[in-house]
């Protein structure tokens, strides 16, 4: 419908032009998967992507990172050392052996704040990730498969999407409920974020059902619902999980910005919500900077280790990036 | 002579180790030949040809030489090629319908191509017009982008370009492959008519389908992982081959213009070897039915009769009959032969190609 | 051919660079439209402007004095005056514009200060004075036109103004309009109509509203507004009251973070902001020795309302007096000073009168029925109270991050006593719906003014009969008690000069308050005031050897309370 | 031609539509009651009063008018340029409001999302070829992006401004300046638009960079490339044609990309206190004051749909690929 759209017939630019868009992460690629795609699916060839994903250190470092991290959001609160939001200590103490990271302004600990906080963050990323990849998903496929009215229908409800500011829809929406859950939080994040998934899938769609081996599955016979899932989406298996690494890490920023205007859950404590109160008690004149630095350094590493596994897996599946 | 090629070995570096897709191949091709190189996929066939022209990225040169026109060509230093690229040895290559930027009209590509190269499109204008008309393309086609125009079009647009400086060697890297019979049997027509009217001196025709090289090819040469099996002149080739895989090969054929990648070999199981660490010996040995203990030794690529050449201890064996092994050995020196077959194939190509013009 | 590659990027190159200019001479030039020069400088020297912040958060778009919700600091106070002042440090009067007023039955008279210009040159006359009290009667949106009923007749012979009302007469309520609300200029107000009275922004770009203020309205910005000295306002030389600044620029809020900063860089000298961490800053001393606050130590502020707990009683279990016992019994306000302040509020005392009003405050009734934090005390009322385990909810709006971290703590604190109780934070509106319509089981809320008498507070408390939509927030918890509501009525048509009698009736309905608890007052939020002394010095202080005057430019404070004798009594610090 | 910019008017007029309507049913929808919080402001203590007030302003907004009525009138109002008035600044025009807004949000939008976008994409498309710079460019791009735009501004304003005082920490110029054409307002400008700017300018600029890296990196695998190589183009020639095809896909992601700025830039706003529409979206969130909101989601709408429309037609202008797809819509 757009000339955005249209410019890219061959199907993995529009993919990959739509990849650096609406989301934080704008720069990061998902389209190699997209050409690696269809030898993903050839069975020769999974033992060949094990092979090089466990040679390359950029997956490597990235998923170890991750790992600590999720491993921290796990187990970590059971071994923090003070309740999360109880005032333990008294307020704005200098990082400390007692406390490590120091204590808040009310005089909360930083340090078991923080391991409190992983969890609603990774929620919040993976409800968002989840809903935006499944929503985008179903939309790309329909509209890139089926075409015609239904396809313009659903492209003009797709640029609506990015048009609105989700900002004020969730002023609006979060106006009903009398308090914000993380659950909430992802959905919304995932009901606002498809678009672009929307688009690449959509054009990958396109692209696919022209090919021999759609034809085939067509004249063999196969409805359209069981070849898009059985024939069209295995071949974009990779493409697939690479946008859903990305849409992971942008949901988890996204929710920060929210969270950090307070419109986030107001019924647990995330790395925004200690921005917001580190912001809002003058943490920043307070010069306490051990409330607000942290997690915010956290949330960086924790996306940023998502997109240099990001990398790395489409280094994996894309032999041309490969480095030698 | 044309070209001179001796023990070219090319690697692929790969993360488990280099692969040497070419391995050890010296030939010829001489003025006005046009050589057919066939093969497996995977045997090494493109790499050689792409070798000639751009070592690229994880390709490697390994060891060996390149003569063309008597002086060397310096294939593993990409600054010292680059003069030599499109003006003495260009490429057709296996994309060739993608070949073109997208965004850019066929005669924006050509000037800018040719302004990197430090000429003007200006100059050699008059002649690419007359080409474009030469191959069927529209006048107007300069005017073009390449997604205006249909596959056949495109490739035969980037077989302009490519010949635009007269080069004195072309490599056409499957021109024919993606094409339907009828476009298939022009572009073979065009590829002659293209050396008859000099505008290429030599051409090395990769391809999978020998059907096609029966049709143009003065000489066709085969190769089996990495290594050279058989050459000869076209239709010694087709009639009497002498390498047991060069029989397999063509028996596997079932008709013109199906191309063998399709299909596994019939008859012969087994696959190519993993040319990471190929076993000593025959590469062919182990699914050769007419293997024999001689075989683990490697076979010299021997000129076993005049202009026919082929690396098989078997082949050696029959051709020898009463003649002594140690004089075919002796003959078996890896150059000259060719260049005997083309004289002889030339004039009925020409004729050939004067039809296709038609 | 073209290169449209090269193109592209001179078409960036020329985009990027026409929008670092165009932005920049649009902002000046809007900027130009937004700021109205009444021969304003092109910047207000440092050393002759006393910069103050903390009360306005919305630009300076509105200077009606009748506009209670969007009149800019200072509207009252630094330009509109009231007939009265009201001191709440010495709970005394001070006259104004007028210089007495006596009542003689159920007739008030008052007299108008002679030699009060309007900024236009006109005097200042008892017909403007009466044309304010009027509007009572004509115009119902006026904030004081509930006195209507009440007011017979306005009339005005030079600069005495008689009232005659309906016996007995509003005391409290007339006593309340007499400082609570400003003088209008009949001239400027004759001539708009009842809707436009209210709605207008009484404000010209270019021009200074006409009033008799101290101060006059020299620019507008979307930032902040700024007031020049007035050489002929008539305190000058009838109470020698003289500013030393020549400019006051009020800065529309930003968050309390933000204005911290702009304190602490000396940007602001005067800040009524809510800023966390202040008794920090003046407990290291060092650095930020040029901080000052009303009172040295904890609790550094005034009290200027009182922060409850409401609850919905016609609900059960809240209609059990033994259950809201339980939950004022089982509320540790101190950790909530002292955890969510850091000390820098004051616990209420149990009634919640603000200190103000403490001669009002019946020690005996309130050590005998007042409560205090005691969970085993707490546990016993709740066993009593019927409570069957239903989960409740406490709300506070969402975004007010100080209630939201008290709420935690009380929603702990009724938890462990067994009180099953969810903390949920709607937006501010929402939380409002549901005060006004009576959707919800307890809040927190401080919807009052600071008052000269606690008539206005219990008047709040006990107001019957209940609306459904309650706007005005009277009686928010619907508690019905019409012997007290007698108590308050009898209250507002008491002499206020009949101390006596007053505290005889506010003793009983004290005694009521405290044994029924309609309401569970936890602490009084501070009259926030920072000053900061590189500029100016003197600055309001409980420890200043002169009288001592209110810090805070709020509405009500500067307008009407003694803020400008504490501006008045600001100095160059150099 | 003709039919392709008829749809594509078509779809900028139905998205307008569907945006506008959205707006116009936002304060409907929200709970609770704009007029009732807004005349509690006045803290009156009597009902009396209250609802006299409150019948006043009811009026004044045309909240007591039908629904079909409002939603008329809205269209009717919105096309002779009157968005209404503002509740949290009454009785100021919201056109007003965001009249004086725009300017700061343009001057911190314009330059760094075009700068960021042209320098990421000359930075990107500079690492994808040089290893040194790919090396030191790819890690800080990834680590912009990965960086909560929040904690960023947070950071910045701690070190640069509370800490180090090199910039000041909030504001859009120095309090006591009046605004014109005078030096001292226009550095106070420029000195409090630095940090804002710097902000939203590397956290763009991260995104752009990395991913033109790795488009180049595409391009310059392509066959077209490749087959320039084996011809013998220099190899400028080739970067260039890679980097003005690795353009196209940034310019798209460029239109999808606008709304997510404006996001971040409310953020960015906060933290500053910087006077443009992003921190007036969050008072007129906070503060419920849904004219105004309407008015700036009206703003930014059009803003987008204007921006969209401008890259749609550089987008015909740099992809002849387009062009075809528009003839053969027409034909």
């Amino acid at each position: 419908m757009s000339g955005v759209d249209q410019a890219a017939p061959g199907g993995t630019t529009t993919a990959r032009g739509a990849s650096p868009t609406a989301v934080p992460l704008a720069g990061a690629t998902a389209p190699a998967g997209a050409r690696g795609g269809r030898e993903a699916y050839d069975s020769g060839r999974r033992w060949e992507f094990l092979y090089f994903a466990v040679r390359n250190k950029k997956l490597l470092l990235g998923l170890g990172v991750e790992i600590i991290f999720v491993l921290a959001a796990i187990i970590g609160p059971y071994f923090a050392p003070y309740p999360a939001k109880e005032f333990v200590a008294a307020a704005a103490l200098h990082p400390s052996s007692q406390h490590l990271l120091g204590t808040t302004y009310f005089g909360q600990d930083v340090f078991s704040l923080l391991l409190d906080s992983l969890r609603e963050s990774y929620l919040v990323g993976f409800l968002g990730a989840a809903f935006a990849g499944l929503i985008g998903l179903a939309i790309g496929f329909v509209a890139g498969w089926r075409g015609g009215w239904l396809d313009e229908v659903l492209q003009t409800l797709t640029y609506i999407v990015v048009m609105i500011p989700s900002l004020v829809l969730l002023i609006v929406i979060g106006a009903y409920l009398k308090s914000h859950s993380a659950f909430f939080e992802g959905v919304f994040i995932g009901v606002t974020t498809w678009p672009w998934v929307a688009r690449a899938v959509r054009a990958q769609t396109f692209t696919l059902r022209q090919r021999d081996f759609v034809d085939l599955a067509r004249l063999s016979g196969k409805r359209g619902p069981a070849i898009v899932l059985k024939d069209i989406a295995p071949n974009m298996a990779s493409y697939i999980l690479l946008a859903f690494i990305l849409l992971f890490g942008s949901s988890m920023l996204i929710a920060v910005n929210y969270d950090f205007l307070g419109l986030g859950p107001t019924n647990g404590i995330s790395l925004g919500d200690m921005l917001n109160l580190a912001e809002l008690w003058s943490g920043l004149q307070l010069h306490m900077w051990w409330w607000f630095i942290p997690p915010g350094a956290v949330m960086t590493l924790m996306v940023a280790a998502l997109l240099v596994a990001n990398v790395g897996l489409d280094e994996v599946f894309n032999p041309k990036l490969r480095e030698t | 002579m044309s070209l001179s090629v001796e023990n070219l070995r090319i690697a692929y570096r790969t993360l488990r180790g280099d692969v040497q897709a070419v391995d050890g191949v010296t030939f010829a091709v001489a003025d006005r030949e046009i050589m057919g190189l066939a093969g497996e996929s995977g045997c090494g066939k493109s790499t050689l040809g792409n070798s000639l022209i751009f070592i690229e990225g994880r390709m490697k040169h390994v060891g060996g030489t390149v003569e063309l026109d008597g002086k060397a060509l310096p294939i593993s230093d990409d600054r010292a090629m680059n003069h030599h690229r499109m003006r003495d040895v260009s490429i057709i290559p296996q994309y060739a319908m993608s070949a073109l930027n997208p965004t850019k009209k066929v005669g924006t590509l050509a000037h800018d191509l040719l302004k990197s190269r430090g000429m003007k499109l200006a100059k050699v204008l008059p002649e690419f017009r007359r080409r474009v008309a030469l191959v069927g393309l529209p006048e107007n086609v300069l005017e073009m982008y390449p997604f205006e125009l249909s596959g056949g079009m495109r490739q035969r647009a980037t077989m302009v370009i490519s010949t635009l400086l007269n080069p004195s060697l072309l490599i056409a890297d499957e021109v024919t492959s993606a094409l339907d019979v009828s476009n298939q049997r022009a572009v073979g027509e065009l590829l002659t008519e293209f050396r008859d009217l000099g505008y290429v001196k030599s051409m090395i025709v990769i391809t999978h389908d020998l059907s096609i090289l029966a049709q143009i090819a003065d000489t066709i040469m085969v190769m089996y992982a990495g290594k050279l099996t058989e050459k000869a002149s076209a239709s010694t080739m087709i009639d009497k081959p002498l390498h047991p895989y060069t029989q397999a090969l063509l028996s596997s054929l079932p008709e013109v213009g199906v191309r063998y990648e399709d299909r596994e070999l019939t008859g012969i199981p087994g696959r190519p070897p993993s040319l990471l660490s190929p076993p000593p010996g025959c590469r062919f040995r182990e699914r050769c039915p007419f293997a024999y203990d001689k075989c683990v030794e490697d076979p010299p690529f021997m000129e076993l009769l005049p202009g026919h050449q082929v690396a098989c201890w078997k082949a050696a064996d029959d051709v020898a009959g009463g003649a002594g092994r140690e004089h075919n050995e002796a003959s078996a020196t890896p150059s000259g032969g060719a260049g005997d077959a083309s004289p002889e194939r030339g004039p009925s190509l020409g004729a050939r190609a004067g039809k296709g013009a038609e | 051919m073209i290169n449209k590659t090269s193109a592209l990027t001179r078409l960036g190159a020329a985009i990027t660079a026409a929008a670092l200019v165009a932005p920049m001479v649009t902002f000046v030039a809007s900027g130009s439209a937004g700021a109205t020069s009444l021969q304003a400088p092109a910047s207000f020297p440092r050393n002759e402007t006393l910069y103050t912040s903390g009360t306005a958060y919305s630009p300076p778009t509105n200077f009606n004095p009748l506009d209670g919700g969007s009149r800019y600091t200072g509207t009252i106070g630094l330009l509109y005056e009231p007939l009265f002042l009201y001191n709440p440090i010495t709970n005394k009067y001070i006259p104004w514009l007028a210089t007495n007023g006596t009542w003689s039955g159920s007739t008030y008279t008052l007299h108008v200060r002679n030699g009060v210009k309007w900024s236009n040159g006109a005097p200042l006359t008892g017909a403007d004075v009466a044309f304010t009290i009027g509007l009572a009667k004509t115009n119902p949106a006026v904030p004081y036109s509930s006195l209507a009923p009440y007011i017979k007749s306005v009339s005005a012979n030079g600069n005495t103004v008689t009232v005659n009302f309906t016996s007995p007469p509003p005391y409290t309520d007339w006593q309340d309009f007499l400082w609570q609300n400003a003088v209008l200029p009949k001239v400027v107000f004759s001539k708009l109509s009842a809707s436009e009275q209210v709605t207008s922004a009484n404000y010209a770009r270019g021009k200074s509203p006409v009033a008799t203020g101290p101060m006059l309205l020299v620019s507008t910005s979307q930032s902040q507004a700024c007031y020049e000295d007035n050489a002929n306002w008539w305190g000058i030389k009838q109470l020698g009251l003289k500013f030393h600044f020549k400019y006051l620029c009020d800065i529309v809020n930003g968050s309390n973070s933000v204005e911290l900063s702009a304190l602490l860089s000396n940007t602001i000298d005067w800040s009524n902001n809510f800023l966390p961490g202040i008794n920090t800053l003046m407990t290291t001393g060092g650095d930020s020795s040029f901080l000052t606050t009303y009172y040295p130590k904890s609790p550094y502020m005034l009290s200027a309302n009182t922060v409850w707990l409401e609850m919905n009683t016609t609900k059960a279990p809240f209609n059990n007096v033994n259950f809201r016992k339980a939950v004022a019994y089982g509320i540790n306000t101190q950790s909530i000073v002292t955890g969510v302040y850091d000390g820098i509020v004051k616990a209420a005392n149990p009634v919640g009168l603000l200190p103000n009003l403490d001669s009002y405050v019946n020690r005996g009734v309130v050590n005998k029925y007042g409560f205090h934090y005691d969970p085993s005390l707490a546990k016993k009322y709740l066993a009593k109270s019927g409570y069957k385990g239903q989960a409740l909810t406490i709300e506070v709006p969402n975004g007010w991050t100080d209630w939201m971290a008290a709420q935690d703590i009380i929603a702990q604190d009724l938890n462990s006593i067994g009180v099953k109780v969810n903390a949920i934070t709607p937006s501010a509106n929402a939380k409002t719906q549901h005060m006004i319509n009576g959707s919800y089981d307890m809040m927190l809320d401080n919807n009052a003014q600071a008052d000269a008498t606690p008539w206005s507070y219990f008047d709040r408390v006990y107001q019957l009969p209940i609306q459904k939509n309650d706007g005005a927030q009277l009686n928010v918890e619907r508690f019905s008690d019409p012997a007290t509501w007698a108590l308050v009525q009898k209250a507002a048509t008491t002499p206020t000069t009949d101390k006596a009698a007053l505290n005889s009736i506010y003793s009983k309905i004290e005694t009521s308050f405290l044994q029924r608890l309609p309401e569970v007052p936890l602490w009084y939020n501070g009259a926030w005031f920072q000053g900061n002394t590189t500029y100016w010095k003197n600055y309001p202080s409980s420890t200043s050897s002169s009288d001592q005057y209110t810090p805070v430019m709020w509405g009500n404070w500067l307008g009407a309370m003694t803020t400008v004798y504490a501006l008045a009594n600001l100095r160059p610090a150099k | 031609m003709t039919r392709y910019f008829a749809r594509k008017l078509g779809l900028y007029v139905l998205a307008f539509w569907a945006g506008v309507t959205i707006d116009w049913a936002i304060p409907r929808l929200m709970p609770g009651n704009p007029i009732a919080a807004y005349v509690d402001r006045f803290a009156l203590n009597s009902q009396g009063p209250w609802t006299a007030l409150y019948k006043l302003f009811d009026k004044a907004f045309g909240y007591n008018l039908p629904l079909w009525d409002q939603y008329w009138h809205y269209w009717d109002n919105l096309f002779h340029g009157n968005l209404g008035i503002s509740l949290y600044a009454f009785p100021e025009k919201v056109t007003t409001m965001i009249a004086q807004a725009a300017p700061y949000t343009l001057a911190l939008l314009v330059p760094a999302i075009l700068l960021s976008y042209v320098l990421g994409n000359r930075i990107g498309a500079m690492a994808a070829r040089r290893k040194v710079l790919d090396n030191t460019v790819l890690p800080l791009g990834y680590l912009f992006q990965a960086m909560p735009y929040a904690w960023l501004a947070l950071a910045a304003a701690f070190y640069l401004a509370a800490v180090e005082h090199w910039f000041p920490v909030e504001g859009g110029y120095a309090a006591g300046l009046a605004s014109g054409f005078t030096w001292a307002y226009i550095s106070s400008l420029l000195y409090h638009w630095f940090l804002p700017f710097l902000t939203v300018f590397l956290v763009s600029f991260g995104g752009w960079s990395i991913g033109m890296r790795n488009l180049v990196i595409y391009e310059l695998e392509t066959d077209y490339a490749r087959y320039l190589r084996a011809l013998g183009a220099r190899g400028r020639l080739v970067r260039r044609y890679a980097y003005r095809n690795a353009v196209l896909p940034q310019l798209s992601g460029l239109a999808l990309q606008l709304g997510t700025v404006i996001g971040g830039n409310i953020v960015t706003e906060v933290v500053f206190n910087y006077p443009g529409l992003g921190h007036l979206i969050y008072t007129a969130a906070t503060d419920q004051d849904y004219a105004l909101l309407q008015g700036i989601f009206i703003f930014i709408i059009v803003g987008v749909l204007v921006a969209n429309f401008v890259i749609d037609i550089v987008y015909i202008w740099v992809d002849p690929r387009t062009r075809l797809s528009m003839q053969g819509a027409a034909a």
